[in-house]
């Protein structure tokens, strides 16, 4: 715990916090540098760590997730196999700038997690590995706050097993 | 151990089965008739699944549940053989060391041809697939065949079915016995109960597909072919009709014979034939 | 073929107690016995895999000098190559009850 | 070398919708090969889209995102014709950039 990573996980969580926080921090190191491309460019190591998704979600947002109604996941009932399960997402909510895929009985929960800039919708697909049966959490960051949708989803054969 | 007593409990309590039904009479042979056999096998399939138009069929088991298709329609949206494909295409098109190509190997430089193979040589007597007729086309060319299971043969299957995308299967069993005794020699291999588990390739892909066999939902002999080659996700790639059926022995606890061997040979002309009028959807992709 | 079928799976069902205090000869005869039958399904065409790692499992056993479980082994084998040959040829005739027609 | 990335944009006036497909293992460190030993960890850590030289969309992946990854989103804005331009990396550092036109 005395390791400076933590300093750093701590800056990263003021850097996701919003885009006029970066300046301050000073990443601005990009040939391009606009305020949000320096956030954008650090890859959350530590919450591709964690084992848990709560603990993912910590790591990477520093707050918790309220469930919303707002945040539609589309996923099937039982995936057709665990190594290729597309899950979609998208939501009414305003202001999004990141939205995360989590799986949690996978053995690291975090599987995807994009940056979302002014401009670009709130709508994402993509396809994730499921080791077995198990929650698919979707968290949206809109305005500051995290909001989650979770589905079940029933895997027969595992994209992480043999 | 525990294993192990199982296996012999299985043996013998097939061996038992068998003996048990060893005593009805099998029906008699009759002439082989490929036209018959065709209209009984769409007929079967078509009665079963009524709600589904026959070119469905060549889309195997997404067109027999809800969740599965809606899963392929995303998958497809950029399909997992595209890499696959534009290999294929970047091969076929590059010449060997002759200066010769696979099209010079083939009617209409091997595009939109698919769906005339496998084909009845008369000259040797047998039947050609288009796996086989790759091959030759390389060896007559001075290169090394490819591995029939392998992802080069998958990537050139791929790019030839791809150029022959909705053209109907247009197998020919022409009047010769030999053609007659292939197709014949392939349809009872189709029919035959082979490995451990005491299974033909028709208890799965005749009697239940549509269901599940633990995880997998089976799809349906009629149209099977038309798909291929396939990426499986459960393989993680791709894999050519050869590889189809050896895996497909050894699952049931067969030992499966070389790839392009007779028998293979004759079991893809026999399924390509019943398909007749179906179109090519190659590549698939499969669970 | 249905009598010597029925007695090997006979034998099985009895399980291993047959086998009881085999030496290397036993082993060895056993094994060729399994060799042979597995080698007329091979002409057949209908091999099981069971049976070469059941071959397997009896040669292991007996690097170990375990000729009991060997011999045990080797003519489990035996049984399923007979299984394999009985399954094959009877299938001969009883494909067509299968056919579409 | 053919390119590791295919991309697909399409513009509809007003936004632009993007389809990627990378040719990548992306191995999770957890699954064991034939041998019974643990592939190493081998995935895509970030995936960049680019256009008029500032993101339009960043994605950093985990070793749970499927082999031979694919991901779709749309942002406003975005003319036929245009470039967008796409970088990943990967955990051991590999890298590599296509541009894509809008069509």
């Amino acid at each position: 715990m005395t390791r400076t990573d933590n300093g750093f996980s701590a800056t990263r969580r003021l850097i996701l916090q919003g885009a006029g926080a970066v300046a301050l921090v000073g990443l601005g190191n990009l040939p391009f540098a606009p305020a949000f491309a320096a956030a954008n460019d650090k890859y959350p190591e530590e919450a591709f760590k964690q084992k848990t998704e709560a603990d993912a979600i910590k790591s990477l947002y520093g707050k918790t997730a309220e469930a919303s109604d707002k945040v539609k996941m589309d996923a099937p009932e039982i995936a057709e196999n665990g190594a290729v399960v597309p899950v979609s997402v998208s939501t009414t909510l305003a202001d999004v700038t990141s939205i995360s895929f989590l799986v949690a009985e996978n053995p690291v929960a975090l599987v995807a997690s994009y940056k979302i800039p002014a401009g670009t919708m709130p709508n994402v697909a993509n396809r994730i590995k499921m080791a077995k049966t198990s929650n698919v959490i979707v968290v949206v960051e809109a305005g500051g706050k995290l909001y989650s949708a979770t589905k079940e989803v029933k895997v027969t054969v595992g994209g992480c097993g043999g | 151990m525990k294993l192990r007593s199982a296996t012999q409990f299985t043996a013998a309590a097939f061996a038992l089965a068998v003996l048990a039904f060893a005593a009805p009479p099998a029906v008699s042979a009759d002439k082989v008739d490929p036209v018959a056999d065709e209209k009984a096998f769409k007929k079967f399939f078509y009665d079963k699944f009524p709600k589904l138009k026959p070119e469905d069929f060549v889309n195997g088991p997404y067109s027999m549940d809800a969740d599965l298709y809606k899963q392929w329609q995303d998958k497809e949206q950029f399909p997992p053989y595209e890499f696959s494909l534009e290999l294929g295409k970047e091969m076929f098109s590059k010449p060997f060391k002759n200066g010769k190509t696979y099209g010079d190997c083939f009617p209409n430089q091997g595009i939109g041809i698919r769906q005339d193979y496998p084909t009845f040589d008369e000259k040797e007597g047998k039947v050609i697939t288009l796996e086989l007729a790759l091959n030759r086309c390389r060896e007559a060319n001075g290169e090394p065949a490819f591995s029939y299971v392998r992802d080069e043969m998958a990537a050139l299957t791929a790019y030839m079915a791809f150029t022959s995308r909705g053209k109907p299967f247009n197998i020919k069993v022409p009047n010769d016995p030999r053609a007659l005794a292939a197709y014949e020699n392939g349809k009872e291999y189709f029919y035959t109960r082979r490995g451990q588990l005491n299974f033909s390739c028709a208890t799965c892909h005749v009697q239940s597909p549509g269901e599940r066999v633990r995880t997998e939902v089976l799809a349906p002999a009629l149209g099977i072919v038309n798909a291929m080659p396939i990426y499986r996700s459960e393989w993680n790639g791709m894999g050519t009709t050869s590889r189809r059926f050896t895996t497909c022995n050894s699952q049931i606890r067969g030992v499966p014979l070389t790839p392009q061997d007779d028998e293979y040979r004759n079991v893809e002309y026999y399924l390509s034939y019943v398909s007749n009028g179906l179109p090519i959807s190659g590549p698939g992709a499969r669970p | 073929m249905r009598i010597t079928t029925l007695t090997s799976i006979a034998a099985l069902l009895l399980g291993a107690t047959s086998a009881l205090a085999a030496g290397e000869d036993d082993y060895k005869a056993a094994v060729a016995a399994a060799e042979a039958a597995n080698k007329q399904a091979a002409s057949l065409r209908n091999q099981w895999t069971t049976t070469a790692s059941t071959l397997a499992a009896a040669k292991k056993f007996a690097d170990g000098g375990d000729f009991d479980k060997a011999t045990a082994s080797a003519k489990e084998a035996e049984a399923l190559a007979k299984a394999s040959i009985f399954q094959a040829t009877s299938e001969k005739e009883r494909w067509r009850d299968l056919e579409i027609r | 070398m053919a390119s590791t990335i295919r991309v697909r944009a399409t513009s509809s006036g007003e936004t632009t919708e993007v389809q990627a497909l990378i040719q990548h293992p992306m191995d999770s460190g957890f699954i064991k090969d034939s041998k019974g030993e643990l592939i190493p960890p081998h995935f895509i850590q970030q995936l960049t889209f680019e256009y008029n030289g500032k993101p339009v969309f960043v994605a950093d992946w985990g070793g749970g995102v499927s082999k031979d990854p694919y991901v779709k989103f749309a942002f406003k804005g975005g003319k036929k014709g245009d470039e967008l331009k796409v970088s990943w990396v990967d955990n051991k550092g590999a890298t590599d950039t296509t541009t894509a036109k809008i069509q």
